[in-house]
């Protein structure tokens, strides 16, 4: 049978690039495993092959890329991480009829009151990170026996970091904490210390970030130096990043991050699948990775149920997606998609970097440790 | 709340110190050769890696790589302005800019080539040590930065006053025809120029490896206020360069404090760039003038 | 009235005061000389009142109206051009279409502003060169260029600063035949230059200007023969050969 | 002391000199002549090796120079004060004079010049400390003439030493040109200043078109028909 | 003669663009493209060509005419496309007449930076640092400001319908034949200031601002009636930019990179010149695609910091790096490429490529006149 081609476009060249090639890693390695289990059945054991777009990281480059992608027949496009290359290339990708699995990117409005026919969101919206965020905060620190009243959130001033934040103002309310101040900061700066400053001084239960890696990695160093001893609390990102944990070695210890999934995750074969990525690409498996997995199988199951490359018919199939239980190695039960293309069913969980690892503390259900809470002074630890 | 000010002051003063050396390197090529230099920040980028890799595969303290990177960073800013810039010098401004800024975009792509787009981070023991100063923390290897820079500031004032060879770099910057007629070597005063020029902003990266991450972009933030300085303290004015330095460092650092919004900080160096090519072209402290 | 009067003109730079207290007066069809020992500030007085310096004290008046803080393309479009001591061609425009900018002064239309480039490029003697690029053009002719750009402006009172400087002494005999053409057509001058020979030969009335100041006015034999000028200005050498140079 | 021989150069593709020859003696004023245009500025920087030369041999003193680099030849001696004065206008005039004298031998020697500078031109001392951009016209000469002597020159080239002053510094330029005559150094000079020059120069040559035209002693050619048909305008 | 020959090359080269379309989808183009290059995709393409071969003439007016340097036209482009949406989304106003609000807008908006700047005399690089000043300026403000969706950006209504009234067209066709009337309007448009008065004036200004002044040039006039010119046009490009991508946010827009495609095919092409923009946009904007073809995709994947880290020799880690590079490295193969192209351009031919081709012409000229 003839090979399957499967668009992939993700920022390969520019500043996020970093995280593009890992998320793309996720999907190498599906499209590995199920090649090796004989392909796609229905097609007669067609085997996928992936086709790059390299965006970039620009918008432009990203339509130029899903043109280019749709004329080499791929029967359809998973990408693209950043919401700002998504919102374009998912339009183009509707006016061509070509499937476009999101995995990654999270902006509630890449799905919400669009009416897309073709774009199916495999990861939660933005807002539920803040939700569970949030609800990780009032839990735990209850649990604990001194619950938390305050939070403060520190944020880059892109896309991601503002709309994350709006989502957060909004669940702290709901969840009765009191935002003490919301600070934005300009993304790559080469000095935080006067922003730290400023959060020690406010002096919150917990401190709320949104950042890429080089900011979480200054701002945890920057917290150090001043000796701010406040739990820090990261939304994925930056803070689920491996380099979080090779750039700051021990001092990364204790950061909590909100998560798509991790390793020692309660679900069957996620350790296993683990495992394997770790030793085909040198880097343990991250929850990016773990969405483009996912979002590769999804891609499969459609095909399989379609027996058909046809763009429509794929469309279609993807639309009854159910994949349930242990299929689903996301921490939650089931990947299916609502009307919108959104996946409804999608929930985060917690984790705390011990001892250099990232263990899954929230929701209770699956953590595989309980939480470090409150943090000790740096000087203690 | 006090505190917090003195600590953004504190700090501010201290980037403010390194941005003086990035700052007086670009200063240097701006004024010797007119040449806007977009490519700076890069050549800072790969200083920072350098002491990155010397540390991480060698235990080279990266203090010692500053000290090694002056011959290094001299020789290689020395062969680039050869190759690359010597043909656009006395060009037009746009075709220079264009040159500088394909410079940019390639150094970074091929640092993310060679070094691939992660960020890293030197390590080293006592990354983060800091002492008390009246309430404020400050971190010794920040204010080893800060005192390196100025070191490397002043050195290379005296040697543009005081040497016949800084003399005729400051003479190449004003007319081509009359320094050749007196025998200076131009090609090679361009060449000490931009060798200087890139030692500066080389060094500047490595000292601030223990406390600064290191990734194939790190570099146009820094050159981008780099010109606001260069222009804030006057063209070719190297005491003004480091005024100014400490001026925008203070400003973004207690900014970040008082603006609405700390990412709105930018906006108040931009500002009072904007403000200061207007009222006082010449710089805050002089110099060869808009 | 006068074309073109100062009063009490005066600019400082610093400590120095360059211009002071000049008292200056052009009549309609006058050639009028301005000399002066070098640094004397006569091209700051030039600056002055064409527009490109605005004085510390002092009144200009052109064609009976102030002109004090105008632009210098105002200036020149009221009628009064100036040409730079140091020249100033636009070096990647052929000498026509330097002369054309000035030519578009009056001219809006490409054609006209050509015809009378051309005009004024074969008044000056630049015909020749007249598809050469300004940068291409040595300093001699480049003053050519300077005088042709002002000329094209069709002003009425054309400030000229040194424009024969550099000139063999032939070719200074044939400008001044130009500016001889140039007088006979109406326009009135002002000349800064320190080639006597032209000045000698064009001046109806000089000045001469001093530490800033002017210190004489007169007829050109009367300017020879005042002693403060040939103290500051002219040497003793000069006026001994002058005597027969001047004659013939 | 300085031979030219066959000189061809130009700028771009575009030939100026189509195979100048000229000698002059140690000691001696030499002075270039001619019609704007000619090529008189471009013999000079092809001496000076500012303009490289295509064509032809240029020596100093029986050494040939004309593959040296500009500074080589600044330190055999051979020193050019440009067209237009090419003064550093920022720095200082006494900065300027400095620079002049960037050279070793030049150097050690740097104290005793520049006093002797400032006794040529009193002017300069009293504005040692002015930036030289700001000089009037005159001053900026004598700042490039008193640059160029501070590289201890053995050929001054001086092209259009007069242009623009006024008569009385006129005098005083050719007295010093007398001055560094008599103090052995050569001097080789364009002038537009034709009568002056040629009154005061041993040698001189009338360039046309890149060609040296006619060649004499000065005196001889301030008689001569055509010299001061062309030049002299009688 | 050689003009004339010009002349007919561009027609040929118009006419082919005028059909283009209709043969897109062929079998020869299909044949001839490499790699899925042909139908919509090759007429993306040559929307962006056109594009930005518009955008680089409108800076080509300021930037290259009037010679002051801008790197901050993201401004112009970014504020030109917030207007026309916020136009068309609030108000329902069509971006048809939207445009034309935003390019009196950005104009505004230029002439009050170009009265600013050159009122105080800014020239040379200092201007060209104050427009990059500007644009980071404009940048903030708009990632700050609620109402004009702050750092989201709007994303614009999506009609799968659409009317020619909404500016928005399902097939590639309709924003083809757009973008190739607004590139030739923008070339006619230059071409008539080439041989005007107003043209004499900048190129003067561009090359002696005192001379020019006293010549009778009103140079500040000037400079302001470019820059704002420059910038309504540019303003217009941000409208048809809004309308096709559907989506408009500050920190794409307004940023340093977009600055630089714009005036980058200028500057390649030849500033100044009436159709330099243009041949700089129809070079860049390929090879641009085609660098990313030859170099498909990033590096190995593999993590540099494990090699660094990994217990090995020296040796053996530099060994495993050579590997490591020759895989790909950790990718940016496409940028090097298109980094070196561009450094051979500008140091070949600094002028830009038409002036470049002039010279040799005239060149050849000479010689001949010479040998003849
Ligand atoms: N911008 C300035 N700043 C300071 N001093 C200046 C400036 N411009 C001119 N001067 C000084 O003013 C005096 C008059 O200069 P100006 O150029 O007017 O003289 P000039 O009469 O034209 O001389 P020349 O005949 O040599 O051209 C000089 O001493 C000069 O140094
Ligand atoms: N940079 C240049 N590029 C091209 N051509 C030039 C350049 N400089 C001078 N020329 C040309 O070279 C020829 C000779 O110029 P040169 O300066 O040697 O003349 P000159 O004899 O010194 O004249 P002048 O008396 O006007 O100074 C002239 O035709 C001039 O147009
Ligand atoms: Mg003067
Ligand atoms: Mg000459």
């Amino acid at each position: 049978a003839d090979d399957i081609p499967v668009g992939i476009l993700l920022p390969l060249s520019g500043s996020v690039a970093p995280i593009g090639i890992n998320n793309r890693r996720g999907h190498e390695l599906a499209i590995e495993e199920i090649n090796a289990a004989g392909g796609i059945k229905s097609l007669g054991g067609a085997k996928l092959v992936m086709v790059d777009g390299d965006t970039q990281g620009n918008p432009n480059v990203g339509i130029s890329e899903v043109e280019k992608l749709a004329r080499r027949d791929v029967v359809a496009i998973m990408g693209a991480y950043q919401s700002g290359v998504t919102f374009p290339t998912t339009q183009m990708a509707e006016r061509l009829g070509v499937p476009y699995i999101d995995p990654v990117a999270i902006a509630d409005s890449i799905t919400e009151g669009r009416g897309f026919k073709y774009t199916f969101k495999v990861s939660p919206l933005a807002s539920w990170y803040a939700r569970d965020q949030i609800r990780f905060v009032v839990d735990t620190s209850t649990a604990a026996g001194n619950p938390a009243k305050s939070v403060v959130l520190l944020h880059e001033d892109t896309l991601f970091g503002t709309s994350t934040a709006e989502g957060q103002v909004k669940a702290a309310k709901e969840y009765g904490l009191e935002v003490l101040a919301d600070i934005s900061y300009p993304k790559d700066t080469p000095d935080m210390t006067s922003i730290i400053a400023q959060v020690k001084d406010l002096n919150p239960d917990a401190l709320l970030l949104v950042s890429y890696i080089n900011d979480a990695v200054l701002i945890t160093r920057t917290m150090k130096e001043l000796g701010v001893n406040i739990p820090i609390v990261g939304t994925s990102a930056g803070h689920i990043d491996p380099a979080y944990i090779t750039n700051l070695a021990k001092d990364a210890d204790l950061t909590f991050t909100v998560g798509e999934w991790n390793v020692d995750i309660d679900k069957a074969g996620a350790a296993e699948i683990a495992k394997r990525f770790e030793e085909k690409f040198g880097v343990p498996m991250n929850g990016h990775a773990a969405e483009t997995y996912m979002s590769t199988m999804v891609l499969r199951d459609a095909l399989e149920r379609a027996g058909s490359t046809d763009r429509a018919k794929l469309r279609d199939a993807l639309a009854e997606t159910r994949i349930c239980g242990d299929d689903n190695i996301l921490p939650y039960d089931c990947i299916r998609f609502g009307e919108s293309g959104q996946s409804p069913e999608a929930q985060l969980v917690v984790l705390q970097i011990v001892d250099g690892v990232h263990k899954t503390v929230w929701p209770p259900e699956v953590a595989a440790t309980k939480p470090v809470w409150p943090v000790p002074a740096w000087d203690a630890r | 709340m006090s505190d917090v000010y003195l600590q953004a002051l504190i700090s501010g003063l201290m980037i403010g110190g390194v941005y003086a050396l990035v700052a007086v390197g670009l200063t240097l090529i701006f004024g010797v050769m007119d040449i806007i230099n977009f490519a700076h920040g890069e050549f800072l980028m790969f200083g920072m890696y350098g002491a990155f890799f010397a540390s991480a595969l060698f235990g080279i303290d990266p203090y010692l790589s500053a000290v090694m990177a002056l011959p290094l960073f001299f020789a290689i800013g020395w062969a680039v302005q050869g190759v690359l810039i010597r043909p656009v010098v006395g060009k037009s401004h746009a075709i220079q800019i264009l040159l500088t800024l394909g410079l940019s975009l390639l150094m970074q792509a091929l640092a993310q080539f060679l070094f691939s787009a992660d960020f890293q981070s030197l390590k080293v023991d006592y990354g983060s040590a800091t002492f008390d100063l009246s309430g404020a923390r400050v971190s010794y290897t920040r204010l080893a930065a800060f005192a390196i820079s100025m070191g490397m500031c002043a050195a290379l004032w005296v040697f543009l006053q005081r040497t016949d060879t800084g003399k005729a770099l400051r003479a190449c910057a004003e007319e081509h025809e009359g320094a050749q007629a007196v025998g200076i070597d131009i090609a090679r005063m361009y060449k000490i120029a931009f060798g200087l020029g890139i030692a500066c902003v080389a060094i500047a990266g490595i000292v601030m490896t223990p406390f600064f991450y290191v990734a194939p972009v790190v570099g146009p933030k820094f050159t981008l206020v780099a010109f606001v300085i260069v222009v804030l303290g006057g063209l070719g004015n190297i005491p003004g360069a480091v005024a100014g330095a400490l001026i925008v460092g203070v400003v973004e650092s207690v900014g970040a404090l008082v603006m609405p919004s700390p990412s709105l900080k930018d906006l108040a160096v931009y500002v009072l760039f904007i403000l200061v090519l207007l009222f006082r072209p010449q710089g805050l402290f002089g110099g060869k003038g808009a | 009235m006068s074309l073109m009067e100062a009063k009490g003109v005066t600019r400082r730079f610093g400590g120095l005061t360059a211009v002071n207290a000049v008292d200056f007066r052009v009549e309609q069809g006058e050639i009028v000389g301005l000399i002066g020992p070098n640094g004397a500030g006569k091209t700051t007085f030039f600056n002055l009142i064409s527009g490109f310096l605005r004085p510390d004290e002092g009144e200009i008046r052109f064609d009976g109206q102030s002109i004090i803080g105008h632009k210098p393309s105002d200036i020149c479009k009221r009628g009064m051009t100036r040409t730079f001591q140091i020249v100033k061609p636009f070096p990647e425009m052929t000498v026509t279409d330097n002369v054309m900018v000035g030519a578009f002064n009056h001219h809006r239309d490409r054609a006209a502003a050509r015809a009378k480039a051309s005009e004024v490029i074969e008044l000056v003697g630049l015909g020749p060169q007249a598809a050469k690029l300004g940068r291409e053009l040595t300093v001699a002719g480049r003053k050519r260029v300077e005088l042709a750009k002002a000329l094209a402006t069709e002003p009425k009172l054309m400030l000229l600063d040194e424009v024969m400087a550099g000139l063999t002494p032939s070719e200074v005999a044939g400008m001044i035949e130009v500016l001889g053409r140039v007088r006979a057509a109406g326009v009135t001058m002002v000349i800064v230059e320190h080639v006597m020979q032209v000045i000698m030969n064009l001046s109806d009335r000089i000045y001469v200007l001093h530490h800033g100041e002017a210190i004489a006015e007169g007829a050109p034999d009367q300017i020879v023969s005042d002693a403060k000028v040939t103290k500051a200005y002219l040497g003793e050498s000069f006026v001994a050969e002058a005597g027969g140079g001047a004659a013939s | 002391m300085l031979r030219i021989s066959g000189l061809r150069t130009g700028y771009g593709d575009v030939p100026i000199l189509h195979g100048l020859d000229l000698e002059i003696e140690e000691g001696m004023i030499g002075a270039v002549v001619g019609a704007n245009g000619a090529g008189k500025t471009t013999t000079m920087r092809a001496i000076a090796g500012i303009l490289p030369a295509w064509q032809g041999e240029i020596h100093v003193a029986g050494e040939r120079i004309d593959g040296l680099a500009p500074q080589k030849r600044v330190e055999a001696g051979v020193i050019l004060v440009p067209e237009g004065r090419r003064l550093f206008p920022s720095m200082s005039v006494r900065e300027n004079l400095e620079l002049g004298s960037l050279h070793p031998r030049a150097r050690s020697a740097r104290a005793g010049t520049l006093e002797q500078v400032f006794e040529i031109f009193p002017r300069l001392r009293e504005r040692e400390n002015q930036r030289a951009g700001t000089l009037s016209g005159g001053e900026q000469q004598m700042c490039a003439i008193g640059r160029g002597l501070m590289g201890l020159p053995r050929v001054l080239m001086l092209d259009e030493p007069s242009l623009g002053l006024a008569p009385i510094v006129v005098e005083t330029i050719f007295d010093v040109v007398r001055r560094i005559r008599a103090e052995g150094v050569t001097v080789l000079m364009v002038e537009q200043n034709v009568r002056h020059a040629l009154a005061l120069s041993d040698r001189a040559w009338v360039l046309e078109h890149g060609r040296i035209e006619i060649e004499g002693a000065g005196d001889e050619m301030l008689a001569d028909e055509r010299v001061r048909r062309a030049y002299l305008g009688m | 003669m050689a003009a004339l020959r010009a002349n007919w090359f561009y027609l040929a080269v118009l006419i082919g663009l005028l059909i283009l379309p209709a043969y897109a989808e062929s079998e020869f183009v299909t044949a001839v493209m490499p790699r899925g290059l042909s139908g919509s995709a090759l007429l993306h393409i040559f929307v962006l060509i056109f594009f930005f071969a518009f955008m680089s003439q409108a800076w080509n007016i300021i930037g290259g005419f009037a010679g002051q340097l801008s790197i901050g036209h993201a401004a112009f482009f970014g504020i030109g496309a917030y207007v026309s949406t916020i136009c068309y989304v609030h108000l329902g106003l069509t971006p048809w007449l939207g445009m034309f609000v935003a390019a009196v807008f950005t104009a505004l908006v230029g002439a009050g930076l170009g009265l600013i700047s050159f009122h105080y005399g800014l020239k040379g690089p200092f201007f060209a640092l104050v427009t990059v000043a500007f644009a980071e300026i404009t940048r903030l403000i708009l990632l700050h400001w609620e109402f004009v969706g702050a750092a989201n950006g709007i994303l614009l209504p999506f009609s799968p319908n659409p009317t020619f009234w909404e500016f928005q067209f399902t097939s590639k066709e309709p924003y083809y034949y757009i973008a190739l009337a607004m590139m030739l309007a923008s070339i006619a448009l230059v071409a008539w200031i080439a041989r005007s008065r107003f043209g004499y004036y900048l190129h003067a200004i561009r090359q002696d601002e005192d001379a020019a002044e006293a010549v009778g040039v009103p140079t500040k006039r000037c400079k302001v009636q470019a820059i704002a010119l420059s910038a309504a046009l540019a303003g217009l490009g941000g409208t048809f930019y809004a309308q096709y991508t559907q989506y408009i946010v500050p920190d794409d827009m307004v940023v340093g990179r977009v600055s630089v495609e714009i005036l980058l095919g200028a500057v390649i092409g030849g500033a100044g010149t009436v159709m330099g923009p243009i041949v700089g946009a129809f070079i860049l904007i390929p090879v641009g695609e085609a660098t990313r073809v030859i170099f498909e995709g990033g590096g190995t994947g593999t993590s540099l910091s494990t090699l660094i880290a990994a217990d090995m020799s020296f040796g053996d880690k530099f060994v495993a790096y050579l590997d490591y590079l020759a895989a790909g490295g950790g990718g940016g193969l496409a940028i090097i490429l298109y980094g070196c192209l561009l450094m051979v351009v500008v140091l070949g031919m600094p002028g830009g490529v038409l002036p470049w081709l002039a010279g040799l012409r005239a060149r050849a000229r000479r010689r001949a006149e010479a040998s003849a």
